[in-house]
């Protein structure tokens, strides 16, 4: 999804402060109608506090908020009508578990038979049906951001706003709502404006991508792009590869191009031309490691030579960063694979993935 | 010890006795009383919401000016009150000094500022990231303060019982500006007065254990609200 | 009890003796005619060792607090009541110090027409049937009690909607007549203090029933007896009379209290 | 209006005229109101603080026994400490009767209540979970209770204030056993009181506004002490 | 690690029920002397209140605690003064970020100048030091975060209570945050229980880990045993593997064994002798899927013709579901390679996986 959609939420010149610190200073940020714009970054990047302003829940010191085109503020009850958030903390109001998912309802006046069946179905849909008539403010962390999130829901609103709505809930549970989200999401014609810090529900559920860094939206664009091929160094860091990689298209045979990074020859398929400068980037999840520096026989159109740099532990699985020259690469290995490997810093291996696993893109100027 | 026995004993002789002089003083102070914390509620609460959760210039200012109210002597209220409906003053026209609606304007003077006071320190403790959740599900400015009031209702309830405490228990100014007239403005804490004035120490205090029985009543009925909803904790 | 006395801290070593506590419970309205404030730095300079507290309540509660041995003596105005503490051994004795009057006030309008008569049974004989309200202290003091007295003598059970019974001090319920328009009973020095204050005129006075005596009675077995007694007997010496048949001149034009204590 | 600017005239005179009388009776009642409110809080807060998080058996009826106290009249609260400490009651041997410690006592009785039950209700608004972090950071008993305390000042400062402004005002109590005797035990109330019996309503109101007037500077530091720390909102 | 060290903490027979619903039934639940114990298992499940209990922060209806052998109770300061816990929402105290993390140093009398450099030294551990006269209040969800850590950690207590401490936080400082904690935990001898949802965060840290379902702990062991070796149905979704693979071992060539799968012969390294019953387990990212059914010359020693059964979306990687006769895996694959492959329900693919992957371990009776 391209930039040309009609921007529904629209911030410009936000700054915002708190006593004297700036913790906001965001040029222009964009969400089109319909899609979902996950907004990642480091703890304390001002995340939480876009998505307020975005929420007319806070004034800006600066900037102005438009909706549909139209500014909005902080006072506007119409606009704050159409959306609907779930904080990063849960707040739940006291009482049962149901009068809080049917709150929301309530104020918009839905009547009783509408709204009972309607919060049922959303308290399903989170997996608390039995739950309903438990008090809500003696529940688990886990149950609680449920809540918190089929009160939003329940809505259907036009535009949602999540901070972390998953933050405290186990795999399972996740990976059913994070499916439910991206159907949900697609379906409907939702705008969702989603923070979170797990960067694979990001690439699951979001269209596009902004990552914020020290109160600046430092790189947005859609999702694979912003995951793939990261500008600078902190954003590679950030998105889990090595520093970014650059070069320019020296040959091309139908759509696979010959990209040299600084010496080394990459392959990958791009229908830029030849001459262009292009940003290269290969997830860790595509590179697969060989040991030793002979080349096995593959299918894999890239095999770079490369020495162990260093190894993370990354639960089931380990990081290893490995270098060629001047570039710079990180693989995923599972941890069985580690130990068959022997891998260690400073092993010469092969570091081998598909063309179709490298994105090329025009380098930003 | 004796005499508090024999204020008991009195106590119920007086009940028993249906002297309807009794019930007569004791329904006038409910009334006065019950419509005067309804009308320092009204004022109080919301007064005590913007309080609790504002940050506007001048809200420390009359904070502090709350807070002094809680200290107005009933005494002078009973005064201010007075000056205003004498036959001289301001407001003499309406011919209301020593009766009920005069007796109810000045204890709405005394227990507001209790209801606003305590009601602002209760409200500011609620976070404000529930009203923002609130505000973020399509609440009004009324229907958050409502939430608001609802989740501080410990402590505006007791805020309210600290007022009608305050007031069903004032004498001084009841006496002013009521003149505790028989069989018109004399309610309970007037008539202990004029029993203690009389020497009559034990129907003084049976009347003041009455009154204490009608209280504590009362407060078990709103404590059976104020914890209705609490938090069941481990 | 003197073995009380000599316990009250820094009654014993010290060379200069402090002086001892002697509590006086008289009424409020005595209080607020300010005789005290004249009578009792005489009587302190008389007897250094004594230092005197007043404690200003309604009649009955000075009684009481005299029957409960809180108060060393009381000066009161409730003839009857006094008498039977007497008799009833709280009191030790009981003695006349000084009278002064009673007055029936009211509007200047008078409605009821008392004004100028001298009779008082006769003068509220007219209030009542006149349509205009009466306050009443109905508190049992000294002048409620005048009151219900001089009722009986005009042969009337006063009851209904223009018999205000107050149930307050003698300041109180002049306030309410003047704000009301009502007549009511008082004595004359209170009257006279607040005079600058009330709507109000003296529209009966004379009359021999409306003779308002006060006594001082010294509380038996109480806790500063010396001290009771010592008061007992200046306040009725010929000192502390002349003190009170000057006061209220400068500042009235006319004596408040006239002394009799034989 | 007018003897109201006259009160506010006759205010600045009286303190002026550096009239001994009129400090006196001012630090008198400070003195009185404070050591009360400093005993009703040395009792009220740890008792509310249990009734605000515990949860015995008992602990509602305790609850509702204390809202009752917040209404017990200070007048009948002056009785029942006169009947004690009267010569004839039980604690009689004192001496106390008409004396600045008799004040203070009846004084305690009556803030205790209000003092207890609004800091109950603060104190019940702090989260369980933040006791629970305090303890598992290795907080005594004592230490946890502490900083519950001062989690919930801004209700417990609401207590105190409460609490103080209802006794400084009081006078049925003060009257009933300190006896308003002058250089003795007269304090604002009580001499308030009696200027208005007086008549002189003038003097009476400037007593009042200074009275106001303490306690509004009172309040003010107060409310320094209460807001600072306060959370830095949006 | 074994059970054979000597247990530190140990709880038995616990049960919690709040007003009548039962939470907890946990029988015996040992954390020993250093060891770092995972706790796991889905929202509800009764994690954070079996972490209270241990902590003496909550009196069981029934059952009891021991340290070092001892019996210990809710009321035991003594026992309490040794452990230090993070709670799952950050509850942080009026006042500044200093102040809170200097809370527990206060309580310990710790003099002012250690406590103020080991305060200092803990915000530095959780990269915060220039928020040490912030107030603790108006911080983000993740430095609220980090701050309870370090509030607890710079006790440097005994007994560590940690309830998913690390929720709020980005991969960045989480990976940082992760790596102190190995560090710590190693270096030190501090006993940990730690509750989280995110189970590679539990196999970086854990020594153990032990998974809860329904108030009740269903599966308890050394960490790569119990997240590889999944034993029930559940355990196995709950794990991200298929369903549990039961076999026998037929042949066995120095450790190399052949396993007898239901008919699907797997080679793994395993002492146990021939005859003996086994739970096997790959883990999906030890699974390499190729098109086809033709066998890709490999060193791989397992491959098995399978089809596909359902493929999941997980951000930069999917996981695709296959079987082989009754065997059921399931591999972790790249999105590059999903597209590349083409890989779709129905379609028959080759998944490989060397016999290092494989862990093999005695069935249980
Ligand atoms: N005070 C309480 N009153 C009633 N029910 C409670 C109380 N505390 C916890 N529960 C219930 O006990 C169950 C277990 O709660 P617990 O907090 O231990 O779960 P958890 O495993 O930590 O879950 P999560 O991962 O969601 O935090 C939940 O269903 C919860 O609703
Ligand atoms: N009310 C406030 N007063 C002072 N500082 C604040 C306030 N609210 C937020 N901040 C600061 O602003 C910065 C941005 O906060 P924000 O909550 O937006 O971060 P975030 O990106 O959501 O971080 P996290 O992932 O940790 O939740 C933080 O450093 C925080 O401390
Ligand atoms: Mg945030
Ligand atoms: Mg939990």
């Amino acid at each position: 999804m391209s930039d040309s959609r009609h921007p529904l939420i629209e911030a410009s010149g936000i700054r915002q402060a708190y006593r004297r610190r700036t913790v906001l200073d965001v040029e222009r940020f964009g969400v089109a109608a319909g899609e979902t714009h996950a907004l990642l970054g480091p703890s304390g990047a001002g995340k939480s506090t876009l998505l307020r302003i975005v929420g007319l829940l806070e004034r800006p010191r600066e900037g102005s908020i438009r909706i549909d085109g139209t500014p909005v503020t902080h006072r506007d009850r119409a606009a704050r009508l159409q959306m609907a958030a779930v904080f990063q903390k849960p707040y739940l109001f006291a009482g049962t578990v149901a009068e809080n998912v049917a709150y929301g309802l309530r104020l918009r006046r839905v009547p009783q038979g509408e709204r009972a069946s309607r919060v049922a179905s959303a308290l399903g849909d989170v997996g608390l049906s039995e739950f309903a008539s438990a008090s809500a403010l003696t529940l688990s962390g886990g149950e609680a951001q449920r809540v918190a999130l089929a009160r939003a829901l329940v809505l259907r609103p036009r535009i949602l706003l999540l901070d972390e709505p998953l933050s405290y809930l186990d795999p399972l549970i996740k990976r059913r709502l994070v499916g439910d989200f991206r159907r949900i999401l697609a379906e409907t014609d939702v705008t969702t404006l989603y923070v979170t810090h797990d960067q694979d529900e990001a690439m699951v559920v979001a269209d596009r991508v902004s990552i914020m860094h020290e109160g600046r939206i430092v790189r947005t664009g859609d999702t694979d792009e912003v995951m793939s091929l990261p500008t600078t160094d902190w954003v590679a860091d950030f998105v889990g590869m090595e520093s970014p990689l650059r070069g320019r298209v020296v040959a091309c045979h139908d759509d696979l191009a010959e990209v040299d990074c600084g010496g080394v020859s990459v392959f990958g398929l791009t229908p830029l031309a030849i001459g262009a400068d292009v940003l290269v980037g290969v997830r860790p999840e595509d590179v697969t490691l060989f040991a030793g520096d002979g080349l096995p026989p593959s299918s894999a159109r890239n095999a770079l030579r490369c020495v162990v740099d260093g190894i993370e532990p990354r639960g089931a699985t380990a990081r290893v960063r490995v270098a060629a020259d001047g570039l710079k690469l990180a693989s995923l290995v599972s941890l069985a694979a580690l130990t068959e490997l022997g891998l260690a810093p400073g092993m010469p291996v092969v570091a081998m993935f598909k063309a179709t696993a490298v994105r090329i893109g025009p380098a930003p100027e | 010890m004796e005499p508090i026995v024999e204020g008991f004993v009195e106590a119920g002789r007086l009940l028993a006795s249906g002297a309807s002089a009794v019930y007569e003083i004791i329904f006038l102070s409910l009334r006065v009383s019950a419509l005067a914390v309804a009308i320092a509620m009204l004022v109080g609460i919301p007064l005590g919401y913007v309080l609790g959760v504002g940050r506007f210039k001048g809200r420390r200012v009359a904070l502090i000016l709350v807070n002094t109210g809680m200290g107005l002597p009933p005494v002078v209220a009973g005064l201010l009150v007075y000056m205003f409906l004498s036959r001289s003053g301001p407001l003499g026209d309406l011919r209301l000094l020593f009766t009920v609606p005069a007796m109810i304007i000045a204890q709405v003077l005394i227990a507001t500022p209790l209801v606003t006071g305590v009601t602002a320190a209760a409200i500011g403790s609620v976070p404000l990231e529930l009203r923002l959740q609130a505000r973020s599900l399509g609440a009004s400015w009324l229907q958050e303060s409502w939430l608001t009031v609802k989740e501080a209702r410990r402590g505006v309830m007791a805020a309210v019982v600290a007022g009608f405490g305050g007031i069903i228990s004032e004498v001084g100014a009841v006496m002013i500006v009521g003149g505790n007239i028989e069989h018109s403005t004399r309610v309970m804490t007037t008539a202990i007065v004029l029993e203690a004035r009389k020497g009559n120490f034990g129907t003084a205090l049976a009347l003041g254990l009455i009154l204490i029985g009608i209280a504590f009543a009362i407060n078990g009925m709103l404590t059976g609200l104020q914890q209705s909803g609490a938090r069941y904790e481990r | 009890t003197s073995e009380d006395t000599a316990e009250e801290p820094g009654g014993q070593a010290q060379e200069p003796v402090e002086p001892t506590r002697l509590v006086l419970a008289s009424t409020t309205s005595t209080q607020d005619s300010g005789l005290f404030d004249v009578l009792i730095p005489a009587f302190e300079e008389a007897y250094p060792e004594y230092s005197v507290e007043v404690v200003a309540v309604g009649t009955g509660e000075a009684l009481e607090l005299g029957r409960n041995k809180d108060a060393d003596v009381l000066l009161v105005h409730a003839k009857a009541s006094e008498e039977e503490m007497v008799a009833e051994g709280y009191a030790t004795e009981r003695r006349d110090v000084m009278y002064n009057d009673f007055i029936i006030v009211g509007p200047a309008a008078d409605p009821a027409g008392v004004g100028g008569t001298s009779d008082a049974a006769a003068a509220l004989t007219a209030i009542s049937g006149s349509g205009a309200e009466f306050a009443s202290r109905g508190d049992d003091s000294g002048t409620h009690k005048k009151e219900l007295q001089l009722w009986e003598a005009a042969g009337i059970e006063p009851s209904g909607d223009w018999y205000l019974s107050v149930g307050q001090g003698m300041g109180d319920t002049l306030k309410l007549a003047s704000e009301k328009g009502a007549y009511t009973l008082t004595d004359r020095a209170t009257y006279l203090n607040l005079r600058d204050t009330l709507q109000l005129e003296i529209l009966v006075e004379g009359d021999s029933a409306l003779f308002n005596q006060y006594g001082v009675l010294p509380v038996t077995d109480a806790t500063n007896s010396d001290g009771a007694e010592a008061f007992t007997d200046w306040v009725t010496s010929a000192d502390a009379q002349a003190i009170i048949e000057e006061y209220g001149i400068d500042t009235f034009g006319q004596p408040l209290f006239v002394p009799n204590a034989q």
